[in-house]
């Protein structure tokens, strides 16, 4: 099998030493002249071309953080030990692990693929989830779960449909066919997002305490083992310099940018893996994502603190043509780097072969910390791994306040117009509620599989997905994303915040409790002042607001360079928080199920039309300044709900927030069709505001909650006890019918029906 | 009673189907589809999933698998066989029931609580089925759409093989709103809908009378039970 | 490289959703005159040397009860390319 | 029936998850002279009349850009069927 290409063609370290002055193009790869300067003084010559690719690939933002690394290191700093008790790896591994309890822990991880997933939408989103699901495979995990969030360009706009139809088809047929549950996710449409969609996905696992695996070679003699699919030319398009510098007559000319996914391989290659970690035959474990090759050997060695010996002629092929460079950077898909002990290499074999995975022992792990690469009897690289790894440049870039973020705050909702009529005010309340950001998701969330695994407790529509991870226990977990991008571009600090609280009120309103965090940063370009101010702002907002609701960051990532030609896109932080349940038993539904029941409103309402969705559909506005964060009430309501569940008082919670009220109201009543009447006169003279607030303000720490009337005076009592504003707003009926007292009666199949047609007319 | 649970590469529901007879009472046993060896089941379930990816057609590689070979041989001779989603598929491919399954009319994947209609309760997997009863339960499948000849389907319909059929929604455009068959014998049955997912209270489709409690799918297994202890 | 290739299309008068999603769109788009379309497969066997006269029968014997499934599909052809 | 039949490939540097699994397959039923498999589709456009040439330049046309994917697949064939 070894490759038909000569080794003397190679760019050698001997040959490196021998032509010092070699024209490279470093440029072309996207490093910097002082970078690559950088290089030749860490190595003491210049770099072969496959340290050029290695050190290029994994010196760019996309592995190495750069620009954002100096922002980051504040997630692990703002925090208190009670905080970081439960944790058992935090920040900078593949994904964090938290302890839940009883024996288990669950890790979990969101991550963007949003420019793949605009030049092949399919294939973009669907090795996405391949991706993410891999980084939670690799801490030992067994992957229970799913979720993607989603933002594209303009619904009417012809090419968003291409991306759409796409991408949800990528998600589906990946995650349906790996027999992951998806349990929840997000569909926002804005044209900031025309030419660069965010394509994020999430996924969790849980694990037993003693299964946790690192990513990490410190045993010299351990063997290096890949397994998995073989290594194509995916996703290489940008090495193709190099190629053509290297072998000019006879190398390949271009190569494809995309990557193919094969979610049969990757399920295989799940089984396979757990049923290794539970033979304890690996004693480090890496997936191979972006970087492929040049990241899984650099980073195995320098979190290990030892070095590697590797034969790069043994990586098993699908394609002969590739040179070593392209080897080195193959992002080919459903690929793991095992690092075995010698003496488990038989059990190690005989597990891979049951499975039909084909796997080649690269080479071993050696003491000295240095990582070798040879081509046949040449070697090509030659580093100390941690400079490839971990040591690469940090950047302190510079930031500037937008030129326009003062008239943009300045330009609030306050002179809009706002219904005065009945007949307006519900006009408008279905225009809301069938807008494309606000209608029913059910056309993309019903081609994706939520009951696979069988342990699903909550899914699609509900606040928060759940799932059990002890069939005995009944322990299990909930987990909720948010970002909100037109609140962001208003206040990316408070943007953040609020995209932290409404991820931790959702998860709360389920019944869990919040206990970690997640978080994938997508934003315009770092080179960009105005956009780095942004990111500054966000990342401290949201490290503030962790520390505030004590509940840690246990690792994300950052996507840049997200723009429409020279246009940003809105800084859209999306935050994912997990909560932990005792009994999943114990959730509580965000639709109404039985009538008679008590409808109360958690939480004050105040006039924040600011940024909302009653501001872009009415009046296609945005300015002023987003609803005013507050993490103390948000706490309070969470332990509030909190002590409710467990009581059991709880008919129904759904959290209030986008469309405010009324798309709250909209939602209890047309899921399991059970209707309302609702008067809110009294909040409005209590809250003094208008009734375009009291139907779709945005302010936050609020929650809708359904109470049997045997549950109604304790439940009442315990609000009042704790400081929780509540206010009695209707009763659940047996009519289907949402009656809105003063305004409008609506049945609920007419609503059901219009908020499920929306997107089925724009896609479908 | 011990009931195989196959799982071939890329099988999903095994597990799944596993808790499902264990809730129904039996004791399930897990078959891998390399083996030729059935290890004394009473009855096999053909779980959901892409075996192999469902590259080619869905089903067609697991057909060829080794298990599959014993499986055929011995439901020729009357073992009871419950082919699920992708188990239907693969019983289609082996010709163990008749007709083809292709993408769903929409072009999409469906996930969905479904109604069925039980025609037939005179099966080793629906006796305990009122006949006529209409249940909910869960479909999930990208290639769902039953076809087949004008012959074979005068025929199912004639002999009284078509053994569930979809309410109110068809939800994938097949033909007759066939949803699942048996055959003649009855000790064969498959359908697209998923059983399995319909056994627990709190994890099955939703219900009238509360969110996600659906659980008439526990009926498949406790009817292959009652059958074989009858036996 | 040698190969052999397999042509699978759907029979005839069975429906082929697939088809009739692309014939819509097509018709949308203007190209009235095309009155149906059908989606069947083309699968290419890759073989280091040209194949037998023996490996062509093996291939057409696999292609009608493997490679397609001859209750709702036709092998239309298999042919060898050198 | 007149038809245009397009014949269309993954492109041969891409993982084709499909034609590995066939490959596997056919190899373990003994086929090992089969070195690879691709899998691809075939199309027929069916005509009332036997497609002008202005038919068939059109039908070249959306053949690579809607009937396949540039990015990932290659349009091998665009032919005539009187
Ligand atoms: N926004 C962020 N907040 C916290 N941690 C982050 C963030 N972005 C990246 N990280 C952490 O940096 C490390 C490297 O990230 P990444 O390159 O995405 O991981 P991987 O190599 O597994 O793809 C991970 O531990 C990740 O959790
Ligand atoms: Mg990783």
């Amino acid at each position: 099998m070894l490759n038909k290409k000569t080794a003397t063609n190679v760019d050698t370290t001997k040959e490196a030493k021998n032509t010092p002055d070699k024209h490279q193009p470093w440029k072309e790869l996207g490093l910097k002249l002082e970078e690559y300067d950088e290089i030749k003084t860490i190595l003491g010559r210049r770099p072969t071309s496959a340290e050029l690719a290695m050190y290029s690939v994994m010196w760019s933002e996309h592995c190495s953080y750069k620009s954002s690394k100096i922002y980051l290191r504040q997630f692990g700093e703002k925090v208190t030990p009670e905080m970081t008790k439960n944790l058992m790896v935090g920040m900078g591994e593949n994904a964090g692990v938290v302890d839940i309890g009883e024996g288990w822990a669950v890790t979990f991880k969101v991550e963007s693929h949003n420019h793949p997933s605009y030049i092949e939408p399919f294939q973009g989103a669907a090795t996405g989830v391949g991706g993410i699901v891999r980084d939670i495979l690799t801490m030992g995990a067994r992957p229970i779960a799913v979720m993607d969030q989603l933002r594209f360009g303009a619904p009417e706009n012809p090419d968003t449909r291409r991306v759409v139809d796409g991408v949800v088809a990528g998600i589906s047929f990946y995650g349906n066919c790996l027999g992951l549950p998806n349990i929840g996710g997000e569909t926002v449409f804005d044209k900031v997002y025309q030419g660069n969609p965010l394509v994020n996905a999430l996924s969790v696992g849980a694990l037993r305490h003693e299964d946790l695996k690192l990513a990490k070679a410190s045993n010299p003699g351990d063997l290096v083992i890949l397994f998995g699919a073989r290594t194509g030319a995916d996703g290489i398009g940008g090495v193709s310099v190099l190629a053509s510098e290297t072998f000019d007559s006879t190398g390949p000319t271009k190569r494809p940018a995309v990557q193919v996914g094969d979610p049969f391989a990757e399920k295989v290659l799940i089984e396979c893996c757990l049923e290794l970690y539970k033979a304890q035959v690996v004693a480090g474990i890496q997936d191979l994502g972006g970087a492929g090759l040049s990241c899984a050997t650099s980073e195995l060695a320098s979190n290990g603190q030892a070095g590697m010996r590797v034969q790069l002629q043994n990586v098993l092929l699908r394609d002969d043509s590739l040179t070593p460079e392209e080897i080195l950077m193959s992002e080919s898909q459903e690929r793991m780097m095992a690092i075995v002990p010698k003496k488990d290499k038989a059990a190690f074999e005989a597990i891979v072969n049951k499975w039909e995975v084909e796997y080649s022992i690269l080479g071993e792990v050696i003491k000295e910390p240095r990582l070798y690469i040879n081509w046949g009897d040449e070697e090509i690289v030659n580093v100390p791994p941690r400079t490839v790894a971990h040591d690469g440049p940090v950047y302190d870039r510079p930031v500037a306040e937008p030129k326009y973020q003062k008239a943009l705050n300045k330009n609030t909702t306050k002179n809009l117009e706002k219904a005065e009529t009945p007949e307006e005010l519900a006009t408008q309340l279905i225009q809301i509620v069938t807008s494309p950001n606000q209608a029913s998701k059910n056309y993309i969330t019903d081609q994706y599989d939520h009951y696979v695994g069988g342990n699903t407790a909550l899914a699609m529509p509900d606040d928060a997905g759940m799932v059990r991870v002890d069939e005995t226990s009944s322990l299990g977990i909930a987990i909720a994303t948010d970002a909100n991008g037109r609140y962001g571009q208003l206040d990316p600090y408070a943007g953040a915040q609020l995209a932290l609280a409404e991820a931790y009120r959702n998860v709360a309103t389920s019944g869990a409790v919040p206990a970690a965090v997640t978080n994938c940063l997508n934003f315009g370009s770092p080179e960009n002042p105005e956009v780095m101010w942004q990111f500054k702002q966000a990342t401290a907002g949201l490290a503030d607001g962790c520390l505030e609701l004590g509940i840690p960051v246990t690792g994300g990532n950052v996507s840049f360079y997200n723009q429409t030609g020279d246009v940003a896109i809105h800084p859209t932080p999306v935050v994912g928080v997990l909560g932990v349940i005792d009994d999943v038993a114990r959730r509580i539904p965000s639709g109404w199920q039985d009538a008679g029941h008590n409808i109360y409103l958690l939480g004050t309402t105040e006039e924040e039309l600011d940024g909302s969705v009653w501001s872009e559909v009415i009046h296609d506005h945005l300015g002023g300044l987003p609803p005013k964060v507050k993490l103390q009430e948000e706490l309070k309501l969470a332990q509030a709900l909190q002590a409710a569940s467990v009581q059991g008082l709880l008919a129904s919670a759904h959290d209030l927030s986008e469309g405010g009220l009324a798309q709250a109201l909209v939602e209890s009543t047309t899921r399991f069709n059970v209707g309302a009447r609702v008067f809110l006169d009294e909040l409005e003279e209590k809250n003094k505001i208008s009734k375009t607030a009291v139907l779709f303000s945005e302010t936050t720490a609020r929650v809708l909650v359904t109470v049997g009337r045997e549950d109604d005076v304790k439940f009442v009592g315990l609000c009042e006890q704790r400081g929780i504003p509540i206010t009695r707003i209707g009763v659940t009926d047996t009519e289907p019918t949402l009656e809105i007292q003063n305004i409008a009666s609506w049945p609920l199949a007419t609503l059901k029906a219009a908020s499920e047609a929306t997107l089925p007319e724009l896609f479908a | 009673m011990k009931i195989g649970v196959v799982t071939f590469p890329g099988t999903l529901d095994d597990r799944d189907a596993q808790r499902a007879v264990r809730l129904a009472g039996g004791t399930p046993v897990p078959l891998w589809h390399a083996d030729t060896n059935l290890h004394d089941v009473d009855a096999v379930v053909l779980p959901g999933g892409f075996s192999y990816g469902d590259y080619l057609r869905c089903g067609a590689i697991a057909a060829q698998a080794p298990v599959m070979q014993t499986i055929i041989e011995k439901a020729n001779q009357g073992l009871p066989v419950l082919g699920i989603c992708n188990g239907f598929q693969v019983l289609v491919e082996s010709h163990l029931l008749p007709g083809g399954l292709i993408r769903n009319e929409n072009q999409h994947f469906i996930c969905r609580d479904q109604t069925l209609r039980v025609e037939n309760t005179s099966t080793a997997w629906t006796n305990q089925f009122q006949l006529n009863e209409e249940i909910v339960i869960p479909l999930k499948n990208g290639e769902g759409g039953y076809i087949a000849d004008a012959e074979t389907l005068k025929r199912l319909e004639g002999e009284n093989l078509i053994t569930f059929r979809y309410v109110d929604v068809n939800p994938n455009g097949s033909m007759n709103d066939i949803a699942g068959l048996r055959n003649a014998k009855g000790n064969v049955v498959g359908l697209m809908p998923h059983p399995e997912h319909a056994v627990e209270a709190g994890f099955g489709p939703d219900m009238p009378e509360a969110m996600r409690s659906g659980v008439d799918g526990l009926k498949f297994f406790t009817s292959v039970i009652h059958s074989l202890v009858n036996a | 490289m040698p190969k052999i290739i397999v042509e699978v299309m759907p029979k005839a008068d069975l429906l082929d959703p697939q088809g009739k999603a692309v014939a819509n769109s097509l018709n949308r788009k203007g190209h009235t005159e095309i009155t149906a379309v059908r989606i069947g497969k083309r699968i290419e066997l890759h073989y280091d040397e040209t194949p037998t006269e023996a490996q062509l029968e093996e291939a057409k014997a696999f292609a009608a009860d493997f490679l397609s499934n001859g209750v709702i599909e036709d092998v239309v052809a298999v042919t060898v390319e050198a």
